[in-house]
């Protein structure tokens, strides 16, 4: 099979990270090897990810755009999002106090990346102060993949 | 995309019913309902989240919000859920062992 | 109001004209000034144009991508949509027979650019060897221009 | 995407109910069941467009050109529509002077 490419470019305002779903969802109907619920759980993470990057571009007050690549081929679906924002450091971000402390109540955010982390089979963000590019693969079968 | 909220009165406590996708976009109009529910003294709040499409992390953070300004009026938030897709968003946060989460609006209110 | 703009590149191939709908559709409503009925008929009109474009990729065998852009402003909504295949000359369509005449029924195709015309508001065609580009108006206030 | 055919008897005509979009992807399963029916002696055909969500020129030929076999086989193609938005497509056309189009499948299929 050869790679199928669909590219998204949204405004980066908050209204438009439901169309990114969308387009993973019709793009994801297309792929039967891709079970509902791991459509479900790739759509969260690339809204999640959305929201990073229409936050970043907020943050600096560019007028760019959030673009979105999405790839099917026989591995699976891959969904790659990239900023203009002035990027972060993703090995640094802080730790969640465990959930059991009443402390954790504080944490209202910081939960989209972890999440993101939780829900895909590859996620590879790649960060600098012109930009965040965040690569995210839900595999046809990960049962075949070493973790 | 719209968000529809609906709240009604089940003894001791306002059910506030959730329908639609909850994100960055529609988060902002859940939390703003939310708070004017505590600030007109209601202080024991289930969350129904039976109708709700889809749901992230800005979504999770307008629970956490609201349950602590709930607590620090000695008042309580639980939700209701039945979604496995939307169940699975709390496990993977640890936010299950922070919400009380029942499987119907009754069980929810059942000590009313 | 500022312009929003989303952008989508999509393979040329069929089963993609139903996601350039699904575009259309979640552009349109963010736009509460477009009446259901004019964004169906702007949904047939940008998927009749995409048809074609898929159409003329297919004739030249060309992997490259069709190119939409949806604008929405204070006018309306607007949509392009852009394809690398060989052209072709709109002014020199063939006319249909009248639809008393029993010759109408050997036009089975030749039926997309007729309701296009009829559907939005501006249409304009621009062709050359090097491809395609159709842009489609919708405006807030059809009545307000004098046809 | 889905295009839904189903096919079924009353009296003297074949009715084939059609669900979801047809379009440039879609129809060329709505083509061939079209084509089969006409292959089985069925000459007689009622197209039901109310499951239709979506209809372009391509299902506009589709049918066109049902209707066209059909006559060279002395047949009828009638269709079932209510949704003003897909008959307007017809109005456009001038395919609403090609078709009688009817507002049930029990007035398509009065005479059987
Ligand atoms: N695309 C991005 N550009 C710049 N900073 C980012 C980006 N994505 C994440 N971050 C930083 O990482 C932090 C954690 O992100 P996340 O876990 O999604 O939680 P939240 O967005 O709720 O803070 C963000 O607050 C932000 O500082
Ligand atoms: N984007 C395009 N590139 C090249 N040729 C085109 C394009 N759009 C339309 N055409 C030509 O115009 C003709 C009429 O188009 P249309 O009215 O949409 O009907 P149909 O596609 O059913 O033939 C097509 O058959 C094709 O030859």
């Amino acid at each position: 099979m050869a790679a199928d490419v669909v590219a998204l470019e949204i405004p980066a305002r908050a209204e438009f990270v439901a169309l990114a779903r969308l387009v993973v969802s019709a793009m994801a109907a297309t792929d039967i090897q891709l079970a509902d619920e791991r459509v479900d759980d790739l759509k969260l993470a690339v809204s999640e990810a959305c929201t990073n990057a229409i936050e970043a571009h907020g943050a600096i007050d560019t007028a760019e755009r959030v673009r979105l690549s999405c790839r099917a081929d026989d591995r699976g679906l891959e969904v790659s999002i990239e900023d203009r924002g002035s990027g972060f450091d993703p090995s640094r971000l802080p730790d969640h106090p465990p959930v059991t402390d009443p402390d954790r109540l504080k944490f209202e955010r910081g939960l989209g990346i972890p999440l993101i982390r939780a829900l895909v089979d590859e996620v590879e963000i790649t960060s600098s102060q012109g930009g965040t590019a965040v690569r995210l693969v839900m595999l046809h079968a990960a049962d075949d993949i070493v973790d | 995309m719209d968000l529809g909220l609906n709240v009604k009165e089940q003894g001791k406590y306002t059910v506030l019913s959730v329908h639609g996708e909850v994100d960055v976009y529609t988060a902002p109009k859940f939390r703003e309902r939310l708070i004017e529910l505590v600030t007109e003294g209601k202080h024991q709040i289930v969350v129904d989240l039976d109708g709700v499409e889809f749901l992230d992390s800005t979504g999770l953070g307008v629970l956490v919000g609201g349950l602590k300004r709930l607590r620090s009026h000695d008042g309580d938030l639980v939700l209701v859920c039945n979604q496995s897709r939307i169940l699975k968003v709390f496990e993977i946060t640890g936010l299950t062992k922070v919400f009380a989460i029942h499987t119907s609006v009754d069980e929810a209110t059942a000590d009313s």
